[in-house]
C-alpha cells in the first residue's frame, strides 16, 4: 500500500483499503480558523446538536482577523472563544499566525496521522508524511467533532518526480508554482499527490511545504512527502519529540509524472486564476501598488530571509507599500533576533501581526480598481482583495518587485 | 430528494471559485442577503432571475478556492434544483452531498446546453435530457453511499450510522 | 496684553492686535488632512477648481485606516495619492507612515509660533511645540486649499500653572485625566489653554504632546506649552535650526479667563471611566475592574517614550491569559526606535500583538469591541461605540496603567510594579 | 439657501453630546447627508433616531457636538431633517461645522431652559430670536461674515458663489 492507503487503513481499522472505495476513518487533528469555526459551531450547536468527543483533537486559529474591524466581526470571536472554552479545546487567539503554521509549529501535526481541517489548504500538512486534507463545515460538524470520524473516499495516487538544480534566484516556490501551471487547476481532482524526486528530497522541511500546499490547486485531495530522516529530525528539533514515520511502499501508484527544473525562470501566477503561471521574464515590467510576504505559502523565515537578500542595501519603491507577515508568533521573533525587522523596515517595508495577512482582506489588503499586488500567498481569484488584481511569487520576486515597482525578475538583485 | 429536477440552465465557465459564488466580505451576512448576490461576478442576471429548480451548468473544477460550505448553502438558497458540472473541486463535491444539494458530474455537458435550454435531469438514472434541443447526455451515477446521503438529506441524519460502523 | 493666541494669530491675520471673541481671517502655514483628504478632493470637485492657493502648505497623512479592507477605502486612498502627485504635493505619506500628527512633528514641519488646521479635532497636540493647532471640518481644509484662508474666532485663553514633581507612575496622562475630570468636557470650550510652571517645563516633548493632545478633551480650540531648550533640541534633532522659526510668548501681562493653579506631588494614577472622558476616578477607585483587551495607541500615547513605559512593565512578564494586548506604535520612526531599543521585542515577548502604525483601533481599525466587552485604552475617548458594540465599555488611562492592566487582566495600579 | 425663520417640535437632549452619538466613526465612509442620516444617534436606540427624524429642531445642554471634527456630525443632521440645534453651548468644532454646512447652530441658554421635549422652537437667525411655545428668546446674531456662509448653504457652495464673481 502507499502512504495515503497505510494510513487511511489504519485510520479505518482495515488490513487493506483500495482506491474508489468510501471509508469511515478516525481522525487525529482537527482544524479551525476563525471563519470556519464560528460556521462549523454554529452547525454543531444548532443542527447537530452534539458534544465534542474528543475536545484535545481540535485546533482553533484566528488567522483571518489579527483584529477585529467590526462589532460584528468582534461578535464572531467572542463566540468562537466562548465555544472552545465551553468544550476545552485548544485556542489561538489572533496574533498567533497563520494556522498551517501554528499548527505545526505547537506540535499538533505527526507523520502517519489524519488530519483534516475547513481550510482548503490543509493538506500542506502532508510535509511531514501525514494524510491531510480539507473538509466542508458539515463534515465537522456531523461527524467529525461528535464522533472524531470523517468519511473519505480512498484517492488514488499520482507520484510527481522532481528532478534538477536550481539556479540562484529561483526558489522552491517557483517550482510550486510552475507545477501548479504544469498540473493545471483541477487536473488531479480526487487524487493523493507524492511529491517526490531528488529536488523535493534535498529541500529542507519549510521548502517541502510550498508542494503539498499546491495539492488543492491542481484539484488534488492531499499532497505528501514521504517523511524521512530530514522530517524527524525537523519535528524532534520542533517539539522536542522524535515521532515514528510511516512510509508508503513505493508501488502503488496510479501515474507518475516527471519534471526537471534546473532551467527554470522565476515564476508568476497571474489573476485571475492561481494556475495562469508565466515565467517572470513574460510579465515583467507590469506595474505594482502592493507587495506582501505572508499568507500559506509566505511569511516563512525563508521568505523573510530572502527578501533581505533583495533589500539589502536598497529601499522600496516610493509607489509601492510592502507589507511583511510573519507566518507565527516564533517567525515573528526569531526575524527580531536575527535583525531582520529593523533592516526590512528601515528599507520600507511594514511590519504586519502574524496573520492570514491580505487573505480576504479582513484587516488588510483590498485593492482599489486597478491596483496590483505581488505576493506569496496562496491565491489570486477576483473579488478576494477588493478590486485589484494579484500575481503570485516567491519572496525573491515578491521583494525585487518590490524595489522596481513593477513585476521584476529578482536574479538581477540577487547573484 | 426529488427524483428529476426540471428548469432552465444558466450556463458558467471552467474552475468557477467559492469566491465567485459568494464573495469574502459576504460571508457573515444573513442567508437572504448573501443569495441576492450568487455567482453575481460572473452573471449579474443570475441572482436576480434565478428561479426554483433552475440548473447550473458548469465547466470543469467547478467550485474550486476555499471550501467555504457557505457556497453550497447559498446556491441551494437560490432555490437552484441542481449542478451539473464536467467535473467537481472535491470540497465542494463532498459539501454538496453533506449539505443535501443534488450535483451531477457530467462530461460533455457544456457543449450539449446553450444558456437558457430548459433541461430535464434524471438524478436516479444521471441522465441529462436538453428539451430546447433534444440533447441528451449521461453523467456519471451518483455512487451508492452519497445517493444515501442525499436521500437524508444531508450528512447530519446519516451521521451517527455512519459513525458506528451502519455500513460496514 | 496679548496671550499667545492673541499674538500667534494677530500675526497670521496680518494685524497688528486682536481681541478674544473677534472673527478674523487668518493664513495658516499648514493644512493638515488625514484619511479624510478624500473628502476634501471631493468637496474640490463641487467646487469647480483645480487652483490651489499653496500646495506646499498641504500636508496628507493617509492614517486612520491603514491599509484598506475594503475596495471603497482602496479607491478613496487611491484618490488621495493621485491628487498629490497631480499637485505636486510634497507633504504626502502614505498608509504605512503613521498618525499624522506624529509624523509632521517627526519631520520638522510644527514649528513654534505656526498657525495649522487640521481635518482632526486632536490637532490641538501642536501646541507642544508652540505651535497653534486647531481642528477644523474637512470642508474648512478644502476652501483653505483654495483660498489660503480661513476664519477663525479669537478665543480667550485659560492658563493652567502647573508646580511639583509626580511620583514614579504618575504620568502627564494622569494629569490631564485628572484636569479634564475637575474642569469637566466643556472646561476649556473655544479656549487656548496654556500650560506653563515647572512641571510642563521638566517634560519630554513626547509628554507635552499628551497633555496638549488630551487638551482637545476639555473642549479647547488649541492647547499651548511655551517652547525652550527642550523644544528647540527636538526640533534641531530633526533639521530645524532655531533660525527657521520665531518663538511666540505669552506676555507676562496677558490677561486670561481664567487660572488655575495645580499642585501634582500627590496625584495617583488616573482612570476615566466610560463612557466620557471627564468621568474620572483615582486608580484606587476603579482597580480590579476586569477588562478583555488593553490598546496601546492613538495620538494621544504610543510615541516612543509612552511604548519604552510599558515595556518596562511587561518585560519579562506575561499578558493575563484570555486578555489581548493590542500595540499600535504611532508612526514609522517610532518602530525604528523600539525595534532598536529592544521594546519591540519586550512587548512582543510579553504576549502584544504590535500592528503596523498609524491610528488603529482608536479610529475604528481594528479592536472592535461584541456586546460587553471591556477595552482599557490609552487613547483619548470613550465615547459608547466608538470601539464596536454600543453595550461595550472604554476604560482610559496612561501607558504605565495600561501595562498594568495588560499583566494583571483587571485595572492595575502600575506603581505595583515598579 | 436659507429661510430666515426656521422651526417645529423639538427633541431635546442633554449635556455633552458627542460625535461618536451623533454620527458613529464606523460610517464615515460616506459623505451623503440622507445616507448618514439613517445612523445618526444609532447608540441612543430606534426610538431617539425616529424622534430626532420628525423634529426640525434640536434642544440640546452644554457641549453639544464634542469629540472629532468630523463634519459629518452636522451633515447627518441636516439628512435627519433638522434645520436648527440650540444648545447652552457648542463644542468648537461641531459649530464650525454647522455653519460651513449651512445648519443652524444657536446658543441661546434661556431657550434651552424653557424647552420641553416636544415644544414648538422657532429660529429667526437674522434677528437673533428664539421663540419657544410662543415666548422669546434673544441671542447675539450671526456677524456678517459666517451669516454669509450660512445663507449661502454652506462653506463650498459660498466659495463658489465667490470663486464665480471673481471670475466675472
Amino acid at each position: 500500500m502507499n502512504l495515503v492507503e497505510k494510513i487511511l487503513a489504519r485510520a479505518s481499522g482495515r488490513a487493506r483499503v483500495t482506491p474508489g472505495e468510501v471509508v469511515i476513518a478516525d481522525v487525529d487533528r482537527i482544524l479551525l480558523h476563525d471563519l470556519s469555526c464560528y460556521l462549523t459551531a454554529k452547525v454543531l450547536e444548532e443542527e447537530v446538536r452534539q458534544p465534542v468527543r474528543y475536545p484535545e483533537r481540535v485546533v482553533v486559529v484566528f488567522d483571518h482577523h489579527f483584529s477585529p474591524p467590526t462589532e460584528e466581526q468582534a461578535r464572531m470571536l467572542q463566540a468562537n472563544r466562548a465555544w472552545a472554552q465551553r468544550h476545552g479545546v485548544h485556542l489561538f487567539d489572533c496574533g498567533s499566525g497563520n494556522i498551517h503554521h501554528v499548527a505545526l509549529h505547537a506540535g499538533f501535526i505527526q507523520p502517519g496521522t489524519v488530519v483534516v481541517g475547513s481550510d482548503s489548504h490543509t493538506p500542506v500538512h502532508g510535509t511531514v508524511g501525514c494524510f491531510a486534507t480539507g473538509l466542508g463545515n458539515y463534515s465537522h460538524a456531523a461527524l467529525g467533532l461528535p464522533f472524531g470520524k470523517a468519511w473519505f473516499r480512498v484517492p488514488e495516487l499520482v507520484r510527481i518526480e522532481v528532478e534538477g538544480t536550481t539556479r540562484p534566484g529561483v526558489t522552491a516556490r517557483d517550482v510550486a508554482l510552475f507545477l501548479t501551471g504544469q498540473i493545471g487547476e483541477g487536473g488531479m481532482i480526487y487524487r493523493a499527490l507524492e511529491f517526490a524526486g531528488p529536488y523535493v528530497e534535498g529541500l529542507e522541511v519549510f521548502d517541502r511545504w510550498l508542494f503539498p500546499l499546491i495539492a488543492v490547486d491542481v484539484g488534488a485531495k492531499s499532497g505528501h512527502v514521504q517523511p524521512d530522516e530530514r522530517t524527524l529530525n525537523f519535528l524532534a528539533e520542533l517539539t522536542g519529540h522524535r515521532p515514528e514515520a510511516v512510509r508508503g511502499d513505493g508501488d502503488d501508484v496510479a501515474e507518475v509524472l516527471g519534471w526537471e527544473v534546473s532551467g527554470l525562470e522565476p515564476q508568476v501566477a497571474c489573476p485571475p486564476t492561481v494556475g495562469n503561471v508565466h515565467p517572470v521574464s513574460e510579465v515583467a515590467g507590469v506595474p505594482i501598488q502592493w507587495a506582501e510576504l505572508g499568507g500559506h505559502g509566505g511569511g516563512r523565515l525563508q521568505d523573510i530571509r530572502l527578501a533581505a537578500q533583495v533589500l539589502r542595501g536598497r529601499h522600496v519603491h516610493p509607489g509601492v507599500r510592502f507589507n511583511v507577515v510573519p507566518s507565527s508568533r516564533w517567525v515573528f521573533t526569531q526575524a527580531l533576533r536575527e535583525g531582520l525587522v529593523e533592516e526590512l523596515h528601515r528599507a520600507g517595508a511594514t511590519w504586519f501581526p502574524p496573520s492570514a495577512g491580505s487573505n480576504q482582506a479582513i484587516n488588510m489588503g483590498a485593492l482599489a480598481e486597478d491596483e496590483a499586488m505581488v505576493s506569496t500567498h496562496a491565491r489570486n481569484f477576483p473579488g478576494r482583495n477588493g478590486s485589484g488584481r494579484m500575481y503570485l511569487a516567491s519572496a525573491l520576486t515578491v521583494a525585487a518587485s518590490a524595489v522596481a515597482g513593477c513585476l521584476s525578475d529578482p536574479r538581477e538583485f540577487v547573484r | 430528494m426529488k427524483a428529476q429536477v426540471r428548469g432552465r440552465c444558466w450556463v458558467f465557465g471552467d474552475n468557477v471559485p467559492t469566491d465567485a459564488i459568494v464573495r469574502s466580505h459576504l460571508i457573515t451576512r444573513p442567508m437572504d442577503e448573501i443569495r441576492r448576490h450568487v455567482l453575481e461576478g460572473l452573471n449579474p442576471r443570475f441572482p436576480r432571475e434565478v428561479q426554483a429548480d433552475d440548473v447550473v451548468v458548469a465547466g470543469r473544477h467547478f467550485g474550486q478556492s476555499s471550501g467555504r460550505a457557505i457556497a453550497v448553502r447559498a446556491l441551494k438558497a437560490t432555490g437552484v434544483g441542481c449542478v451539473v458540472a464536467e467535473s467537481f473541486a472535491r470540497t465542494f463535491y463532498r459539501n454538496a452531498f453533506e449539505m443535501g444539494l443534488p450535483i451531477l458530474e457530467c462530461p460533455g455537458i457544456t457543449g450539449l446546453v446553450s444558456e437558457g435550454d430548459v433541461l430535464t435531469v434524471d438524478l436516479e438514472e444521471g441522465s441529462v435530457v436538453n428539451e430546447t434541443t433534444g440533447g441528451r447526455a449521461q453523467a456519471t451515477p451518483i455512487p451508492p453511499f452519497l445517493r444515501r446521503m442525499l436521500e437524508a438529506g444531508g450528512i447530519i441524519p446519516i451521521a451517527r450510522q455512519l459513525a458506528e460502523g451502519v455500513d460496514r | 496684553m496679548p496671550t499667545f493666541v492673541e499674538k500667534v494669530l494677530a500675526r497670521a491675520a496680518g494685524l497688528a492686535e486682536v481681541a478674544p471673541g473677534q472673527i478674523v481671517d487668518v493664513e495658516p502655514d499648514l493644512y493638515m488632512s488625514h484619511s479624510a483628504s478624500w473628502r476634501c478632493i471631493r468637496a474640490l470637485e463641487r467646487l469647480g477648481t483645480d487652483r490651489l492657493y499653496d500646495p506646499s502648505r498641504i500636508a496628507m497623512v493617509m492614517d486612520h485606516i491603514s491599509p484598506a479592507r475594503t475596495a471603497k477605502t482602496a479607491d478613496d486612498q487611491r484618490l488621495c495619492r493621485e491628487f498629490a502627485a497631480r499637485h505636486g504635493i510634497a507633504k504626502f505619506w502614505d498608509v504605512d507612515a503613521g498618525i499624522a500628527h506624529l509624523v509632521l512633528m517627526e519631520e520638522g514641519l510644527v514649528r513654534p509660533g505656526m498657525v495649522i488646521i487640521g481635518t482632526d479635532s486632536h490637532s490641538t497636540i501642536y501646541g507642544a511645540l508652540g505651535a497653534f493647532g486647531t481642528g477644523v471640518g474637512f470642508s474648512e481644509v478644502t476652501a483653505t486649499w483654495v483660498t489660503g484662508k480661513l476664519w477663525m474666532k479669537v478665543p480667550g485663553s485659560l492658563r493652567v500653572d502647573i508646580e511639583g514633581r509626580m511620583s514614579p507612575g504618575v504620568t502627564a496622562k494622569d494629569l490631564m485625566l485628572w484636569l479634564i475630570g475637575q474642569l469637566t468636557a466643556d472646561g476649556a470650550t473655544y479656549l487656548s489653554v496654556e500650560f506653563h510652571g515647572s512641571y510642563p517645563a521638566s517634560l519630554t516633548v513626547s509628554e507635552r504632546m499628551t497633555m496638549c493632545n488630551l487638551a482637545m478633551e476639555l473642549g479647547a480650540k488649541n492647547a499651548y506649552v511655551p517652547p525652550d531648550d527642550v523644544t528647540r533640541a527636538y526640533l534641531a534633532e530633526r533639521g530645524v535650526p532655531p533660525g527657521a522659526y520665531e518663538e511666540v510668548f505669552p506676555d507676562p501681562e496677558a490677561q486670561y479667563v481664567r487660572t488655575v493653579a495645580v499642585e501634582v506631588s500627590q496625584l495617583e494614577p488616573q482612570v476615566a471611566c466610560p463612557h466620557t472622558v471627564d468621568n474620572v476616578r483615582p486608580i484606587g477607585e476603579v482597580a480590579g475592574t476586569r477588562v478583555d483587551q488593553v490598546f496601546i495607541g492613538s495620538c494621544a500615547n504610543a510615541k516612543y517614550d509612552d511604548l519604552v513605559e510599558a515595556a518596562r512593565i511587561l518585560k519579562g512578564r506575561r499578558v493575563a491569559p484570555g486578555v489581548r494586548l493590542l500595540v499600535t506604535p504611532a508612526s514609522r520612526q517610532v518602530v525604528a526606535q523600539i525595534v532598536r531599543d529592544g521594546t519591540y521585542a519586550a512587548l512582543l515577548e510579553a504576549g502584544a500583538l504590535i500592528t503596523n502604525p498609524g491610528c488603529g483601533a482608536c479610529a475604528g481599525d481594528g479592536g472592535a469591541m461584541a456586546d460587553g466587552e471591556v477595552t482599557f485604552s490609552t487613547a483619548n475617548r470613550n465615547f459608547q461605540g466608538r470601539m464596536g458594540s454600543y453595550r461595550s465599555e472604554i476604560y482610559l488611562g496612561s501607558p504605565a496603567t495600561a501595562a498594568a492592566t495588560a499583566v494583571r487582566g483587571a485595572i492595575t495600579d502600575p506603581r505595583e510594579f515598579l | 439657501m436659507m429661510e430666515e425663520r426656521v422651526g417645529g417640535r423639538c427633541v431635546r437632549f442633554g449635556d455633552s453630546v458627542n460625535t461618536d452619538v451623533i454620527i458613529p466613526g464606523r460610517y464615515l465612509v460616506s459623505i451623503d447627508p440622507v445616507e448618514l442620516a439613517e445612523h445618526a444617534f444609532e447608540p441612543l436606540g430606534p426610538e431617539v433616531q425616529a424622534k430626532v427624524r420628525s423634529a426640525p429642531v434640536i434642544v440640546a445642554g452644554a457641549n453639544f457636538g464634542c469629540g472629532s471634527a468630523r463634519e459629518q456630525a452636522a451633515t447627518c443632521l441636516i439628512g435627519a431633517g433638522v434645520r436648527a440645534v440650540v444648545a447652552r453651548s457648542f463644542a468648537r468644532v461641531f459649530f464650525r461645522n454647522c455653519i460651513n454646512t449651512g445648519l443652524l447652530a444657536v446658543e441661546c441658554p434661556a431657550a434651552v431652559e424653557a424647552a420641553q421635549d416636544g415644544d414648538e422652537v422657532w429660529v429667526d437667525h437674522r434677528e437673533g430670536l428664539v421663540e419657544v411655545a410662543g415666548r422669546s428668546f434673544r441671542f447675539a446674531p450671526y456677524p456678517e461674515s459666517l451669516r454669509r456662509i450660512l445663507e449661502s448653504g454652506g462653506l463650498i457652495p459660498y466659495l463658489k458663489q465667490v470663486l464665480a464673481t471673481q471670475a466675472r
